[in-house]
């Protein structure tokens, strides 16, 4: 009882000094709150205040985060570290939030419901606020709890609509897969706590205890650990929910999934390799190999598996579990330099797949089906809309003169690098499969183009649909902004130094 | 803005020009093309005409000219080192009358396809886009630019291909994309090992310079393709071994060599003439010209090594080619074949490593540029008019269509090596070269060029067979009368376009001197270059 | 004297009966009952590790916050799982299998 | 005017060439708008005139002139177009010059009405640069571009009646077999090329050239090859055996054509090329040159006796005489080589052109009288002098020179063939003497073969009943002139004053060749007077079988001549040489038509074969692989979907597999 007397006021102190570092998340949580009452009030009064509030809760949260710029702090006893990278991080995440929400407003808005859009603003925020804390936090905890909340936001996200037995199937499959990799994470991480005492991944105990933890124990900790992440990313083996959940939800929700949350679990993830992979001890290793052999495998099933879809927003689904197996690649690079080769991987991918799936949604309210047989032909219908979902379709093979490409130029180098460094047989192992994957891509990512233009198409009515100008116009902008990228990368490179 | 970029960017502006003029101003767009393509094959030739013969090109800058050099991205990347990507242009012997090449063939394909109906806009704007993309391949100095070329290439193909072609086009078009993309993605590969390895010696910087990488200096010690105590083993192959093969394969399905030749027959037939034409007569020659220009500049020491094993290869395409043609009834496809093995004497001749072997192949590929246009141009004039290509199904044609007779069989003797035309010229000289090759020691045997020559022999046999079993004798179609009605002599727009290509086959094959003054100088620089790792 | 070892047994124990039951049992609710047992296997982890961590009480905090959310997602979860019975009439998972390849 | 006189002979022999060349492209321009042939014809005339006047009588005996106009450069090789104006190429140039001459002239009205006249002239044009150009052609690679050009238009002149599939296999066949030819010759450049570095004939074979000067051992394996490579060349062009196949056939073309390029001058040009280079050949390739012409002298000669067509008869014949030729060269006499060349261009362009004449008539007859037979068939000749005795004169001219009979150019150049290769087998000992007696036999055949030709068209009497009327008579002027120009350059006063030996000859006096072997006096009496009377003996014979008809070989006749004079020495000497005669030349004509020609069609076939399997293997196996491997990931992403199976638990179950899986690994490990 006395100590805690004595300690109280240092750690108030410590706490309100924190808060300056937590001003990002603290616009957001406001939003948050902002948006709940606005549903339940203004709304009646104004349709869009909501949808208001949550884009200047972003973009406040966008402005706050990049004063933090330059500025490496840690507070809240070192929970919370502020540096460069997690401001990119969360920069790339609000920025692609902040697409989510237009897509999703667009998508909606029109639609008469029982339930009321403006719940889905605030769990976004939610959402969003999980994903910042998990591009700054070292701390165990902290990223536990951070995942569920961007987890369970997700859940609702997938869930809230269920308009038909398509989302509601994907729902459950969702919140029941993910609440058992959470569980069988937690276990893990209860054992790794058990083995170190210390929540903080970074902290020298917390290694140490890991380099003399018995060996079987900690793989068996380590591999469970990986279970909750591998589940926020979908590399194989933790991937099998995706693809029902991508094509079960609502085009603009899948939209949201395949992107954001992938961010900040990838951000941790490097966080927690670059820590533990710097020892040369078992669990280094261990680590090293896992995360090499996941980005083997999860590249080739991906991409494999996708040859066979027919359902585009199915066949993305599986691209995009291929590209995290490039990601996971990158992410070992990213030993190798500096992290804005990984950021711009990161940002590239979030850009294409933001743009892909911005179209499919178009698409799909103008021809009713996600089915490729039934584009056959429609190139002539929408060229340009075509021709953008051609181009992304190089970017995302990774052929110049594309974003794609360069992204995937300088993953290989640094993945190079690192071979040239160590002979290591995994570097080698890891870019022939980078390799002849991109390749295998090409037929399914072609089959659009294949549909679209190659094939002649007996004339499908369009439906009458209310304005889609707006997704129409930011996928093509994204879309181009590929290109654009393509040719000159250095307008983002520069911008992650 | 140089003369290089203005010719490379020029297409450009075709297709921006032909995607923005509304679809009712439809019968325009060939227009611009034509325009386009004739301000370049001017600029071609003014380049041509401008150009220092002395001038020795391949490893130094100063051998080059037209050059134009910008940085274009520069990059810190940490331990990544600095990144430097030049926008780095310029032409020497080797490319310079592969340019004028490209030019002309382009201005043929415009020519072929003057009555393309289906949705033009499309048509025109990708294959200008096409025709840029070739153009750069054919200038860039800068490794990363010339892939990026490289690669931009292969999309307007696959949908000219795919969208404009014959029946099985899809399965055509796709094939043809994933095999270059195999090969160029590993070439990728290639590339990142070097731009490691490789330092520019101004700046210090790890460059994509390919000048840089020609010279052994430029190279760091222990990097994974130095010269110096470089221990790299991948499956028990140096290093430096490796890259050149993997290059070499990259390189190879475009010339195409036997067994990597199968995406060509599917897609020489399946692709629309004008198409075919551009495949033929341009698209080869980039697997040449990458041959010479990166395998053998940048690893010189394998090339010695390896060029046996080049010189066996061409030696199977050839025959294997021939042999194929022999055995066509679709005369497409029989040409397609007879490309092949047309082409195998280019890498025979690059393979021999003499002075005469490399000019010769390079002739080689101008003349079969030429000819196999033309070829395939002459297909397309039957096939318009009967939408047939079976050799047994025509008979006679001899006596009903003279003048396009008259073609045909200049062409099929000019490429068959009749002296006085082209490709007598090239392949004489990749067989004398090839020859010479054992007494300057380069390795290739003397057996190979006796089997390149059956090759030539092979090839007069399938060339005549033809001759007669679709020309000679009495007149019969298998259409019958309708057919006969059909089939009109070739009409004057046929003629503007065939004339001048044979006629320029057969000025080669008079001055040959009007390529080799041009070549001379970068090609005993080129053998220079790799001789002295003999 | 209880040591260390029975709860780590124990727990082990708890996070395989839960990890039985979700793989197991044809009742989406009953799957969710097994998440809660693992979730309270790793719980139970904590605390009893917490004991050696006179610090900063980690893991009891941790415990603490588990508890929270695992109650959240199991709300959340059992909403989802009405749903989906108001659209399939049906929670077992094996009968709703409408997205596959 | 006085310029025009004094013009140096180089450019002479270069207009001599570019002049056909001009008329081809202004004929090729005109295209049917002219079927006059004027312009190759005033082309020719020129020439012929210049090469004379300008060329031939300038150069010949004076010293030998060359120049050199730079072509291309190729690494540091240089190459020129060069030419080479000495005895022998003047000689050459001249003798194509004035043969073309009287064929052009005979074809305007043999081929008067033919609908591809313009095609004709232009071709025959073309033919005419291409074989002056090779002529005086000092390069080696210019000559083979002249030597494949000469090939080419001998492909189109064959192929003439281009709707005539016979004709379109011969050409075909000929050029094909030109080809293998011509790829020994590239070969036997690319060798020489990278022995001396150039390909120029004076710089090698020059009185001071590389070749004599270098250390280079005229017997290494590599010289002996080129020998031989370029002797490849040379029997394809000369049609020897077995490379004559294509002669034969070639007949198909029009019979002024066959005159002109498959008698007189096209097949010499393997002769000629043998003798330019003739330095490079050591004592082995020689003997196979000369052992590979006795074969096709002696085979072709029993080939001919058995034809009954007129021109295949004179195929074999011109085919024999170019054995003769490659022997001279093979024994080190190309002098005599050159010497038989210019008079067999003279007399067996004659046999031609009057062979042609009868053929006209013949087909004129069986316009008239709508007849079938075939017009070249002697078996539906004879008794051809009373309707057309010019023609008939001419070609008993011609074949008194074939035959070498005395006061004839054949006679001369024959016997100096002959008693040089007796001198040689003599000097050589051994098994070479079978060669000259070899060349003797062939000479009894000549006459033989020749004789059964003349009798059977012209005497007798015509072999069937043409009704009361008949349409033969002579051949009009336009053709009978040329004829006669030519029977008149057939006698000895234009090769030589002193009718019975070729030691005065201008031609062998001109080139002088130091030879090997010493000179017999003796031969060269006996030899010509065997080789007459072996000649006359013959005639006697045939002109009892073909105008008597006492013809051995029919039953009736014979055995009432048997009974009759049983110890006839005369019916002896037929059942011991002449059965046998006839017996084999039918059997090794049979052997050369099934077995050497089914080889050549034999090869064809089978690479045709070979390339029907080479196209399976690439459908199947090497486009099979490919598309294979496709398929296998097609097929591995499918079976990668089954885990996709939409049963959450299932899901589950394998996600905890596979990290049981992973944990057991570790452990184990």
């Amino acid at each position: 009882m006395q100590d805690i007397n004595i300690q109280l006021p240092s750690i108030l102190d410590q706490v309100i000094q924190s808060i300056p570092a937590f001003k990002a998340e603290l616009a957001l949580i406001f939003a948050f709150l902002g948006s709940i009452l606005a549903t339940l009030f203004l709304d009646k009064i104004w349709k869009q205040s909501s949808f208001v509030i949550t884009i200047i809760g972003i973009v406040a949260s966008l402005i706050l985060s990049t004063q933090q710029l330059g500025a490496p702090q840690n507070g809240f006893f070192g929970m919370l570290i502020i540096d460069d990278f997690s401001v990119y991080a969360r920069g790339i995440i609000q920025v692609a939030l902040l697409i989510c929400v237009i897509f999703i407003q667009q998508h909606f808005h029109h639609k008469k419901f029982s339930k009321n859009l403006g719940d889905v603003y605030s769990i976004l925020l939610a959402a969003a606020l999980g994903m910042n804390i998990l591009t700054m936090t070292s701390n165990w905890l902290l990223a536990f709890i951070a995942i569920e909340t961007v987890s369970i936001s997700s859940y609702i996200l997938v869930g809230y609509f269920s308009e038909n037995k398509k989302q509601s199937e994907a729902s459950m499959k969702y919140v029941l897969f993910g609440s058992v990799s959470a569980a069988v994470m937690l276990y893990g991480l209860s054992l790794i706590y058990g083995f170190t005492g210390n929540l903080d991944f970074t902290s020298f105990e917390h290694i140490q205890g890991l380099i003399e933890a018995p060996k079987i124990l900690l793989s068996i900790a380590l591999l469970f650990m990986f279970v909750g992440i591998g589940f926020k990313l979908s590399f194989v083996p933790f991937h099998m929910w995706a693809p029902d959940v991508y094509e079960g939800a609502p085009t603009p929700i899948t939209t949201f999934l395949s992107t954001v949350p992938k961010i900040g679990a990838l951000v941790l993830l490097a966080r927690l390799f670059e820590e533990w992979t710097s020892t040369s001890f078992f669990f280094s290793e261990l680590v090293l190999v896992l995360v090499s052999v996941a980005a083997i495998v999860t590249m080739l099933a991906g991409n494999l598996i996708a040859l066979r879809q027919s359902n585009i927003k199915r066949m993305m689904a599986y691209s995009s579990i291929g590209h995290t197996g490039f990601l996971l690649m990158a992410l070992v690079g990213n030993l190798a330099s500096e992290p804005q080769v990984l950021l711009f991987y990161i940002a590239v991918y979030t850009i294409m797949n933001l743009a892909v799936f911005g179209l499919i949604d178009i698409l799909e309210q103008k021809t009713g089906s996600a089915q490729l047989e039934n584009y056959q032909g429609l190139g002539k219908q929408f060229p340009i809309l075509f021709s953008i979902l051609t181009l992304l379709g190089i970017s995302l093979v990774g052929l110049p003169p594309t974003a794609g490409f360069v992204g995937k130029l300088f993953v290989f180098t640094s993945i190079f690098d690192l071979f040239q460094f160590n002979n290591n047989r995994y570097y080698l192992i890891l870019l022939v499969v980078g390799a002849l994957t991109s390749v295998i891509s090409l037929f399914y990512y072609f089959k659009i183009p294949l549909f679209a233009f190659l094939r002649k198409g007996n004339e499908i009515k369009i439906l009458p649909t209310t304005s889609t100008q707006i997704v129409y116009i930011t996928a093509i902008l994204l879309g181009v902004s590929t290109l654009v990228l393509g040719i000159f990368p250095s307008i983002l490179l520069s911008l992650f130094r | 803005m140089g003369l290089l970029s203005l010719l490379i960017f020029l297409p450009l502006l075709a297709t921006a020009l032909i995607l923005l003029l509304p679809a009712t101003m439809r019968q325009s767009y060939k227009y611009i093309a034509l325009g386009i393509t004739v301000v370049q094959f001017a600029l071609s030739g003014w380049l041509y005409s401008q150009f220092d013969n002395a001038a020795s090109g391949i490893n130094q800058i100063n051998g080059f000219q037209f050059v134009e050099q910008l940085p274009w991205i520069r990059l810190d990347l940490g331990s990544l080192g600095q990144l430097e990507i030049d926008y780095f242009l310029g032409v020497d012997g080797v490319s310079l009358p592969l340019l004028v090449l490209s030019a002309f063939v382009m201005l043929m394909a415009i020519g072929a396809s003057w009555n393309v109906t289906k949705s033009t806009k499309g048509y025109f704007s990708l294959l200008m886009l096409l025709n840029m993309a070739v153009m750069g391949i054919f200038c860039a100095l800068d490794f990363f630019l010339f892939y990026i070329f490289y690669e931009v290439m292969l999309l307007p193909l696959y949908f000219l291909i795919g969208i404009w072609g014959g029946v099985n086009r899809e399965y055509a078009a796709i094939k043809f994309f994933i095999y270059t993309l195999f090969g160029s993605v590993f070439m990728l590969l290639i590339i990142v090992g070097l731009y490691f390895s490789v330092i520019n010696p101004e700046t210090g910087a790890n460059t994509f310079n390919m000048l840089h990488m020609m010279n052994p200096n430029n190279y760091v010690d222990g990097s994974f393709f130095a010269y110096l105590n470089n221990y790299y083993e991948v499956l028990g192959i140096p290093a430096r071994m490796l890259g050149f093969i993997v290059l070499f394969i990259a390189f190879a399905i475009k010339i195409p060599i036997v067994p990597l030749h199968t995406w060509l027959p599917d897609a020489h037939v399946e692709a629309p003439t004008p198409v075919s034409i551009i495949l033929a007569g341009i698209l080869l020659k980039i697997g040449g010209y990458g041959i010479i220009r990166v395998c053998l500049s940048i690893f010189p020491d394998a090339a010695v090594d390896a060029n046996w094993w080049l010189g066996l290869i061409g030696v199977i395409s050839i025959l294997y080619g021939a042999l194929n043609a022999l055995a066509q009834k679709d005369l497409k496809r029989l040409i397609a074949y007879s490309s092949v093995s047309h082409m195998g004497f280019v890498l025979l001749g690059v393979a021999s490593l003499t002075a005469e072997g490399i000019s010769g192949a390079l002739f080689q590929m101008l003349s079969h540029g030429f000819l196999s246009a033309a070829l395939f141009f002459l297909v397309g004039v039957i096939y318009d008019r009967v939408h047939d290509r079976n050799i047994y199904n025509f008979r006679g044609l001899a006596t009903h269509m003279p003048a396009y007779t008259g073609f045909v069989a200049v062409a099929f003797f000019a490429s068959l090596g009749l002296p006085g035309f082209s490709a007598f010229i090239g392949e004489a000289f990749v067989i004398i070269g090839t020859f010479n090759a054992e007494s300057v020691g380069t390795g290739v045997s003397r057996w190979m060029a006796i089997a390149g020559s059956v090759g030539i022999l092979l090839s007069a046999s399938y060339l005549l067979w033809t001759l007669q079993r679709m020309f000679f004798g009495q007149t019969r179609f298998k259409g019958g009368e309708d057919w006969a009605t059909l089939l009109t002599d070739v009409s004057a727009r046929e003629r503007t376009i065939l004339f001048p290509t044979l006629t320029l086959a057969l000025l080669l094959g008079i001055m040959p001197s009007l390529v080799f003054d041009k070549m001379n100088a970068t090609v005993l620089n080129l053998v220079s270059l790799v001789t002295q790792y003999l | 004297m209880i040591t260390l070892t029975h709860f780590l047994v124990v727990s082990a124990c708890i996070f395989c009966i839960g990890l039985y039951t979700v793989l197991a049992k044809r009742n989406a609710i009953m799957i969710l009952v097994g998440i809660e047992l693992m979730i309270n296997a790793a719980i139970l982890n904590f605390v009893a590790f917490s004991k050696y961590d006179k610090i900063n009480y980690g893991g009891q905090v941790f415990a603490l916050f588990a508890i929270v959310l695992a109650a959240a997602s199991v709300a959340v979860g059992l909403a989802i799982i009405l749903n989906v019975y108001r659209h399939y009439k049906t929670i077992n998972p094996d009968n709703i299998t409408d997205l596959r390849d | 005017m006085n310029y025009l006189l004094n013009i140096s002979p180089i450019v002479a022999s270069m207009l001599v060439v570019l002049l056909p060349f001009v008329a081809f492209i202004i004929q090729a321009i005109l295209g049917k708008k002219s079927t006059s042939g004027i312009f190759s014809l005033v082309a020719i005339l020129l020439s012929t005139i210049l090469s004379g006047v300008f060329v031939f009588a300038e150069v010949w005996n004076g010293k030998p002139l060359h120049a050199d106009y730079t072509w291309f450069t190729i690494g540091e090789k240089t190459f020129n177009i060069g030419i080479l104006l000495n005895n022998m190429t003047v000689l050459m140039q001249f003798i194509v010059c004035i043969i073309a001459l009287p064929v052009h002239i005979y074809s305007k009205s043999y081929l008067k009405g033919d609908s591809g006249l313009h095609r004709y002239w232009m071709y025959l044009s073309l033919f005419c640069f291409a074989m002056l150009g090779l002529t005086i052609s000092k390069n080696l690679l210019v000559m083979y571009i002249f030597w494949e050009l000469v090939g080419f238009a001998s492909y189109l002149l064959i192929g003439f009646w281009f709707t005539k599939e016979s004709a379109v296999q011969a050409n075909k066949k000929a050029f094909l077999i030109n080809r293998i030819g011509d790829l020994g010759f590239l070969i036997g450049l690319a060798i020489l090329f990278s022995t001396f570095g150039t390909l120029d004939l004076v710089e090698i074979v020059g009185k001071d050239g590389l070749f004599f000067q270098s250390i280079i051992d005229i017997n290494s394996g590599l010289i002996t090859a080129a020998g031989i490579c370029f002797f490849l060349g040379a029997m394809a062009k000369s049609a020897q055996f077995p490379l004559h196949l294509w002669l034969p056939d070639a007949m198909e073309g029009p019979t002024s054509v066959s005159s002109l390029i498959h008698a007189a001058t096209m097949v010499a040009a393997g002769v000629f090329l043998l003798s330019s280079i003739f330095p490079l050949f050591n004592g082995t390739v020689l003997l196979i040159i000369a052992i590979i012409g006795t074969i096709t002298a002696i085979t072709s000669a029993f080939f001919a006796v058995a034809q009954y067509d007129i021109k295949k008869v004179l195929a074999f014949s011109t085919i024999s005489q170019l054995g003769y030729m490659m022997v001279a060269v093979g024994i080190g006499a190309w002098d005599a080589a050159m010497f038989h060349l210019a008079t067999h261009a003279f007399f067996k362009c004659l046999l031609f052109l009057s062979a042609g004449a009868v053929i006209h008539e013949m087909a004129h007859l069986k316009a008239h009288t709508n007849l079938d037979f075939d017009p070249q068939d002697l078996r539906n000749m004879g008794g051809l002098r009373q309707y057309m005795p010019k023609t008939f004169v001419m070609m008993a001219i011609a074949s008194l020179a074939l035959a070498g009979f005395p006061l004839t150019s054949g006679f001369l150049s024959k016997d100096a063939i002959v008693i040089s290769a007796f001198e040689w087998a003599i000097q050589q000992g051994g098994l070479t003497i079978v060669i000259p007696i070899v060349l003797v036999i062939v000479s009894i055949l000549t006459a033989f073969y020749i004789g059964r030709l003349i009798f059977k068209a012209f005497f007798g009497t015509l072999r069937f009943d043409v009704g009361d009327k008949v349409h033969l008579h002579e051949a009009p002027k336009t053709m009978l002139i040329p004829m006669a120009f030519l029977a008149v350059c057939s006698l000895f006063i234009v090769f030589s004053w002193n009718p019975f030996s070729y030691a005065n000859a201008a031609i062998l006096n001109g080139l002088v060749v130091n030879y090997t072997f010493p000179e017999i006096h003796a031969l060269h009496t006996i030899i010509p007077i065997v080789l007459t009377a072996t000649a006359l003996i013959s005639w006697v014979i045939g002109y009892s079988w073909y105008v008597k008809g006492k013809y051995p070989l029919n039953a009736n006749s014979s055995w009432i001549d048997f009974a009759q004079n049983q110890f006839d020495m005369n019916e002896w000497m037929m059942r011991a040489f002449v059965n046998p005669t006839f017996k084999i030349g039918k059997i090794s004509f049979w052997f050369d038509k099934y077995i050497v020609d089914g080889i050549v069609n034999g090869s064809a076939y089978i690479t045709r074969q070979v390339s029907a399997l080479i196209t399976w293997i690439d459908k199947y196996i090497v486009d099979g692989i490919v598309n294979g491997v496709a398929s296998l990931a097609y097929e591995l992403g499918n079976a990668l979907r089954t885990f996709q199976n939409g049963r959450l638990q299932s899901y589950l179950g394998l996600t905890m597999t596979v990290v049981l899986i992973g944990i057991i690994y570790l452990i184990l490990k």
